[in-house]
């Protein structure tokens, strides 16, 4: 077993699992604050994450260090995220989530196909030139790329929860998440509200996109993975526990790396997958004995 | 109620009408081929290559006075579909090109995959296929008649790159990860008999997921137990990321060797990271192969550049040898007959800028060898085998604190 | 939607059913491939629509249909290692025989095993309600398949051939006209009995229990109705129809793979959604309105929109969720409610209640 | 006359809130009782702890000698005990017949599931709705009703069912005034004719004093006090916690 033979992978294991986790914890950020907020799960959230990184890539084809390529795409993703608001989302927003579910499918389809079409199907990465950290004489690498992009997002995470505590906005989307109709009894414009959460949420995906332009790479098709992940994150938070997100985002991202190494790299989906579902009939089991369920 | 069956059986008349108009396999003087190929999807990236390969063929063969049968000439068309990388919606499409739209010689899409789907339906309707990107040996022993392959099969893909490996140092330590895929899995087949062969050590082996971004875990490994060679197969994903990582991490490896350099174009992209890197190719341009439409293989990259703006991977190239093989055996046919054509495909042996092709009974084009060429500072340098080595090996890859 | 409009259907249905092939000879695979879909929409429909369970995961039980049917015709003749096995270099070939006594016991194993599992799986997490069972049979879809993907004696990510129609000195054997036919009427048959069965099911004591577990399944419980058993019962009707449709369109297919042909959560999975929203939930004849039409439009897209065809295909998806969530039958129900054998004279609704007390 | 259902020692805690507190009582075979209190005072709790919404902290609840407090939700209609809820709950989608009928009372055997329903149930499902004055409204779905005519179908279905106890949550909240006296007569008609013992919770004390034989109160998850009508009616306590003195 390799992780005995080599101790410090475990280590190493441990810091990489990090570091993946707090990216996938950044887009999770997003999807707790809609679901928590309007109820919806956006199925279009890991679209919004390679949409974000072509951005920055783009940016970075003009000769600029792709680093200067985070404002724009976190705009860009921003102002996008209100516009597919304003035409689409707000129709499905008291619906059942169910159909909420299958109208973000539908628009990220879309987002595929027109990003295959405008940055074409090529596998892209944008490099930052960053070195890499060596520690305890070379046991431990680092690329710095990564700890950078796990210092933005914790940064960013942070951020949101400070927005969410001071600002005006955070305030009314705080309210609204508690109770939509006494908020809008108290006079707070939901619509307004949900538009902007959206669009805060689709930003934030922009930004982690970027980081992922500059981490991994880029595709037209693997959103698929961010999605599904910032989805488990969400679960096993819990909903509305939006400091929780950071913990299980990091959580699982460690966990993830372990899972590569004991059960095989192959399985890191399926492994994620069965987690969730256990987890899941576990907690209604517990509830069974209280009589009550999941809901 | 009444209303809605009515609107949808004229719907369907509509479709079925759409069909009946449809054109056949040879109208006026145009030849059909068809193909399905994956636009879209995971493969998307090679896909193009592939279509371009196709389109770049068919319009030099037309310029060059297209297809003789008969004394008449033709002028060869193709039609596309987008398979969306998904072998479900690849085997429906070749129904619908050979029912449909009444094709009655296919080419290949991108992949064995999608051509291991697609084969059954060409075999069902004795529709000849000849495909230039499905390398998985499994297609090859499953008896098929109507297959024809332009190129080697996949187990030949890092044969000599191990045997480069025993050469350096006896009984090294391999470490491999191959994505979980039929093409992928195909060329780990080939290199585990070389590596039996030579008696060298597997100490890694790892299976990488079809939605790879991330092979961090297996680079960990390989820093820890300092393999003599690594091997990474995952198509256009896994060599970018593979080498992103490498980079990234800074892992000394002293061999590495890869597939689909050259799709992904990893000696441009990544800023020199890609150095050093041993690639597989079925192709490469400074093959002294030559043949009339396209000349050299020198002569096809420019040409393929100066349309596209990029040098022409393999997969390009090869698929535009596909059309040659067409053009050539339907001229020996001097027949439109499906059957008569697949007999004329199966006595092919030609010299094309793509290499030798002449098929053995399985349909699988012998009479070419893989090449493998290194990243040597941007530049794709041919080094194995010795015939045609325009470079010679750098061994060790240097440390990562010298580079 | 009552008897006399309903028998005509059904006659319509079959008749077309029976001579469209012969109409359409080109077409066949999307006929067989509607059929199929009928059976994928109505087969969800029992917990999308009729229970309120919306579920992603009755792909699973295609999916392991589809192989479970292979492996069994294949293994009934040869040794299915041999055969899955990456350049294997012998060929197969069934006999007749083989094929013919290796196909229903596949289809039937491929019915039955997947029922089971459900009746199994059902039982740890219809437990869940509301999005938690969607998401929890989401998970299980997609496990299902990741995990295939690395099942050795199924090819994993090469996915398996399925045994070729088999020949009669050279020729295709000329059952119902050829491998084509057959399973055309194969799917078509499928469809056949799933409608019925569904349609004797939804007029039982159970179909009403359904909906009643739909509209209100704490006063179902309070009213001492064993929910549970009811819903695992469901899922395992959709489980065996769902599996038997895999073993056919395995068949159809010829080559199955783990991600993209069996466990298919990203385009089956969905499309099975979709054609019973379109068509409206919870009623008989909506998934099958729906299943045709969203054939036929996805036929069309394929055809014309070259390229285009997802952006097309998710336009259309937005659509239907956002403006017909409740389906064309749903429309209908609201519409022509006296077809769904509701009264509503005027008077019914100003009625008020007296009670006499004089009796 | 026999005691149907004996409450002892019953205490439900939410977190640190006491919703119920060491109440015992017990209901004779064949009567009407009510069960009065302030809101908030843990009646709703009560009964949800009798038919196993939520388990019990302590205590034991007998039906017929039967125990209770382990038995899951649907276990208990069976036994003939049903209640109806303050907030009604039908199914609003189906058909007032519809829902009548589902409601018939089936054994417990596997198959029955797959049974059609028969035709008599039509007749006996319009009988009952007439008898609680629905009939017109038989055919409209369910959910069209208004809140107190929910409230009657929620009865019907309970009678539906053939219960032998019946535990009603505020049966006359949001029906008409005009009806109330109807009701009041189809109760007692109820408690005689099909010889269903009543157990009401009730804040109209008109309903209450001419219904109930006996009435228990509660008060803070506590039980207060009870007695016959007039004895509850002068008492002291009850008026003070009404009032919401101390």
């Amino acid at each position: 077993m390799i992780l005995i033979q080599a101790p410090f992978l475990n280590l190493q294991a441990l810091l990489d699992g990090l570091m993946v986790g707090s990216i996938f914890a950044l887009v999770a950020y997003g999807m707790a604050l809609v679901w928590g907020v309007m109820n919806i799960i956006n199925v279009a959230q890991g679209e919004y994450v390679i949409l974000g990184g072509y951005i920055t890539f783009a940016v970075y084809k003009l000769g600029i260090h792709p680093i200067y390529g985070m404002p724009f795409s976190f705009l860009f993703l921003f102002i996008l995220g209100y516009i597919l608001y304003r035409i689409i989302v707000f129709r499905v927003v008291d619906k059942d989530m169910f159909i909420s579910i299958l109208a973000t499918f539908g628009i990220s389809i879309m987002i595929q196909q027109f990003m295959n079409m405008i940055f074409g199907s090529q596998v892209e990465t944008a490099l930052t030139g960053f070195g890499t950290i060596f520690l305890f004489d070379h046991n431990i690498t680092l690329a710095l790329v990564k700890v950078f992009s796990f210092v933005v997002s914790i940064i960013g995470a942070i951020a949101v929860i400070y927005f969410m505590k001071i600002s005006k906005l955070g305030r009314a989307i705080r309210a609204t998440a508690q109770n939509a109709r006494a908020a809008r009894i108290l006079g707070v414009d939901t619509e307004k509200v949900y538009a902007y959460t959206y669009a805060i949420n689709a930003g934030l995906c922009g930004l982690a996109g970027s980081l992922v332009a500059m981490t991994y790479t880029l595709h037209p098709y693997i959103g698929l993975p961010y999605t599904v992940r910032s989805f488990m994150i969400v679960i096993i938070a819990g909903l509305g526990n939006i400091p929780g997100v950071l913990a299980s985002g990091l959580g699982l991202g460690a966990l993830e790396e372990f899972s590569a190494y004991l059960i095989g790299q192959e399985f890191r989906i399926g492994f994620i997958f069965s987690l969730l579902v256990i987890i899941l009939v576990y907690r209604s089991k517990k509830l069974a004995k209280k009589r009550e369920y999941l809901k | 109620m009444k209303k809605i069956i009515v609107t949808f059986i004229s719907a369907l008349a509509l479709l079925f009408s759409y069909s009946t108009l449809s054109f056949a396999k040879v109208v006026g003087d145009k030849i059909v081929l068809g193909a399905a190929v994956s636009l879209t999807g995971k493969y998307a990236t090679n896909g193009e290559h592939t279509q371009r390969g196709y389109d770049l063929g068919a319009k030099i063969i037309n310029e060059a006075g297209g297809v003789k049968v008969g004394g008449k000439t033709y002028q060869l068309e193709i039609q596309y579909y987008d398979d969306e990388s998904n072998a479900a919606k690849a085997a429906a499409l070749a129904q619908r090109l050979i029912e449909q739209d009444g094709v009655e010689y296919m080419l290949g899409p991108y992949g064995s995959g999608l051509t291991i789907a697609i084969a059954p339906v060409t075999e069902k309707f004795g529709v000849p296929m000849v495909e230039a990107n499905g390398a998985s040996r499994a297609l090859f022993t499953k008896g098929y008649k109507y297959l024809f392959a332009v190129l080697n099969s996949a187990d030949q893909y890092l044969n000599s790159a191990v045997d480069l490996m025993a050469e350096k140092k006896k009984n090294a330590t391999v470490a491999m990860a191959f994505e979980q895929d039929a093409f992928s899995l195909d060329v780990k087949l080939g290199v585990m008999d070389r590596v039996k062969a030579n008696g060298m050590k597997v100490v890694i082996d790892d299976a990488l997921p079809k939605e790879l971004n991330d092979m961090t875990a297996t680079l960990q490994k390989v820093k820890a137990l300092k393999p003599d060679l690594l091997i990474v197969s995952g198509h256009s994903k896994g060599a970018m990321t593979g080498v992103k990582q490498i980079t990234d991490l800074k892992v000394d490896v002293p061999m590495i060797a890869m597939t689909h350099c050259d799709a992904a174009a990893i000696n441009k992209n990544l800023g020199g990271g890609g150095d050093y890197v041993l690639c597989a190719a079925q192709w490469h341009k400074s093959l002294a192969y030559k043949d009339s439409f396209f000349g050299s293989g020198k002569d096809y990259a420019k040409l393929f550049e100066s349309i596209y703006k990029y040098d022409p991977p393999y997969q390009a190239a090869e698929s535009s040898a596909a059309l040659l093989v067409y053009k050539e055996a339907f001229e020996r046919a001097n027949s439109f007959d499906k059957d008569k054509v697949r007999d004329a495909l199966a006595q092919t042996d030609m010299q094309t800028f793509y290499g030798p092709i002449k098929f053995n009974a399985a349909g699988q084009n012998t009479s070419k060898p893989m090449v493998l060429f290194q990243v040597q500072d941007g530049k794709n340098n041919v080094v194995a085998p010795v015939k045609w080595a325009e470079a010679k090996l750098i061994y060790p890859i240097p440390k990562w604190s010298d580079r | 939607m009552k008897d006399k409009k309903e028998f005509t259907a059904i006659i319509a249905i079959i008749i077309a059913g029976i001579f469209l092939p012969s109409l359409m000879p080109v077409y066949r695979v999307q006929l067989s491939e509607l059929w199929i879909f009928m059976v994928f929409a109505s087969t969800w429909n029992i917990q999308g629509g009729k229970m309120g369970y919306n579920t992603f995961g009755n792909i699973l039980f295609f999916g392991l249909g589809m192989y479970i049917c292979a492996s069994t015709q294949i293994s009934y003749a040869f040794d299915l290692a041999e055969w899955t096995a990456a350049g294997g270099v012998k060929t197969f070939v069934h006999t007749v025989k083989q094929y013919f006594i290796g196909l229903p016991l596949g289809l039937l194993l491929a019915g039955i095993i997947p029922a089971l599992i459900a009746g199994f799986l059902g039982s740890l997490i219809l437990g869940l309600r509301g999005h938690y069972f969607a998401i929890g049979t989401l998970g299980i879809g997609i496990a299902a398949g990741e995990f295939a993907t690395s099942v050795s004696i199924w090819g994993g990510g090469q996915g398996m051939t399925v045994p070729v129609w088999p020949k009669v000195d050279g020729q295709d054997l000329e059952i119902l006209g050829g491998g084509m036919n057959f399973f055309y009427y194969l799917s078509f048959v499928l469809f056949i009995i799933t409608f019925f069965v569904l349609r004797w099911l939804f007029s039982t004591r159970f179909g009403l229990i359904l909906t009643a577990i739909r509209d209100n399944e704490d006063k179902a419980e309070a009213m001492g109705v064993p929910t549970m058993r009811y819903k695992v019962s469901g899922w395992v009707v959709s489980a065996f129809f769902m599996g038997i449709a895999g073993g056919i369109y395995g068949n159809i297919n010829g080559y199955i793979e783990p991600t993209e042909v069996a466990f298919a959560g990203a385009t089956f999975g969905v499309y099975m959604v979709l054609m019973t929203i379109l068509g409206g939930k919870g009623t008989l004849w909506g998934p099958i309105i729906g299943a045709l039409i969203f054939q036929v439009f996805k036929e069309f897209f394929w055809t014309f929109f070259l390229g285009w065809q997802l952006v097309a295909l998710g336009f259309l998806i937005v659509i239907i969720v956002t403006f017909f969530p409740e389906g064309i039958m749903g429309w209908l129900r609201n519409n022509k409610p006296e077809w769904f054998g509701e009264v509503i004279d005027h008077k019914a609704r100003l009625a008020q209640v007296k009670i006499n007390t004089d009796d | 006359m026999t005691n149907i259902l004996e409450v002892k020692n019953v205490s439900k805690f939410f977190g640190g809130v006491r919703a119920n507190e060491d109440i015992s009582l017990s209901i004779k075979q064949g009567s009407i009782v009510a069960l009065i209190g302030p809101n908030g005072s843990g009646k709703t709790t009560l009964f949800n702890s009798i038919v196993g919404t939520h388990p019990i902290d302590t205590g034991s609840i007998k039906f017929e000698g039967k125990e209770l407090s382990k038995m899951l939700v649907h276990e208990i209609p069976p036994l003939g005990l049903l209640r109806t809820f303050q907030q009604t709950k039908i199914y609003g989608q189906m058909s007032c017949m519809m829902n009548m009928k589902i409601s018939k009372k089936v054994s417990n055997n596997y198959f029955k599931m797959f049974d059609t329903l028969p035709k008599e149930l039509d007749d006996e499902a319009e009988l009952i709705l007439s008898f609680v004055g629905l009939y017109e409204k038989r055919n409209l779905r369910a959910g069209e009703l208004s809140f107190g005519q929910q409230k009657l179908l929620e009865l019907a279905m309970a009678l539906m069912n053939e219960p032998k106890m019946l535990m009603l949550d505020e049966p006359t909240a949001g029906i008409n005034p005009t009806l109330i006296n109807g009701i009041i007569n189809r109760l007692i008609k109820i408690n005689e004719k099909y010889n269903i013992t009543l157990f009401v919770i009730e804040h109209n004390m008109r309903v209450v004093m001419n219904l109930a034989e006996h009435i228990f109160c509660m008060a803070h998850g506590k039980m207060l006090a009870d007695g016959k009508p007039e004895e509850i009616k002068n008492d002291k306590r009850v008026i003070d916690a009404y009032l919401g003195a101390h």
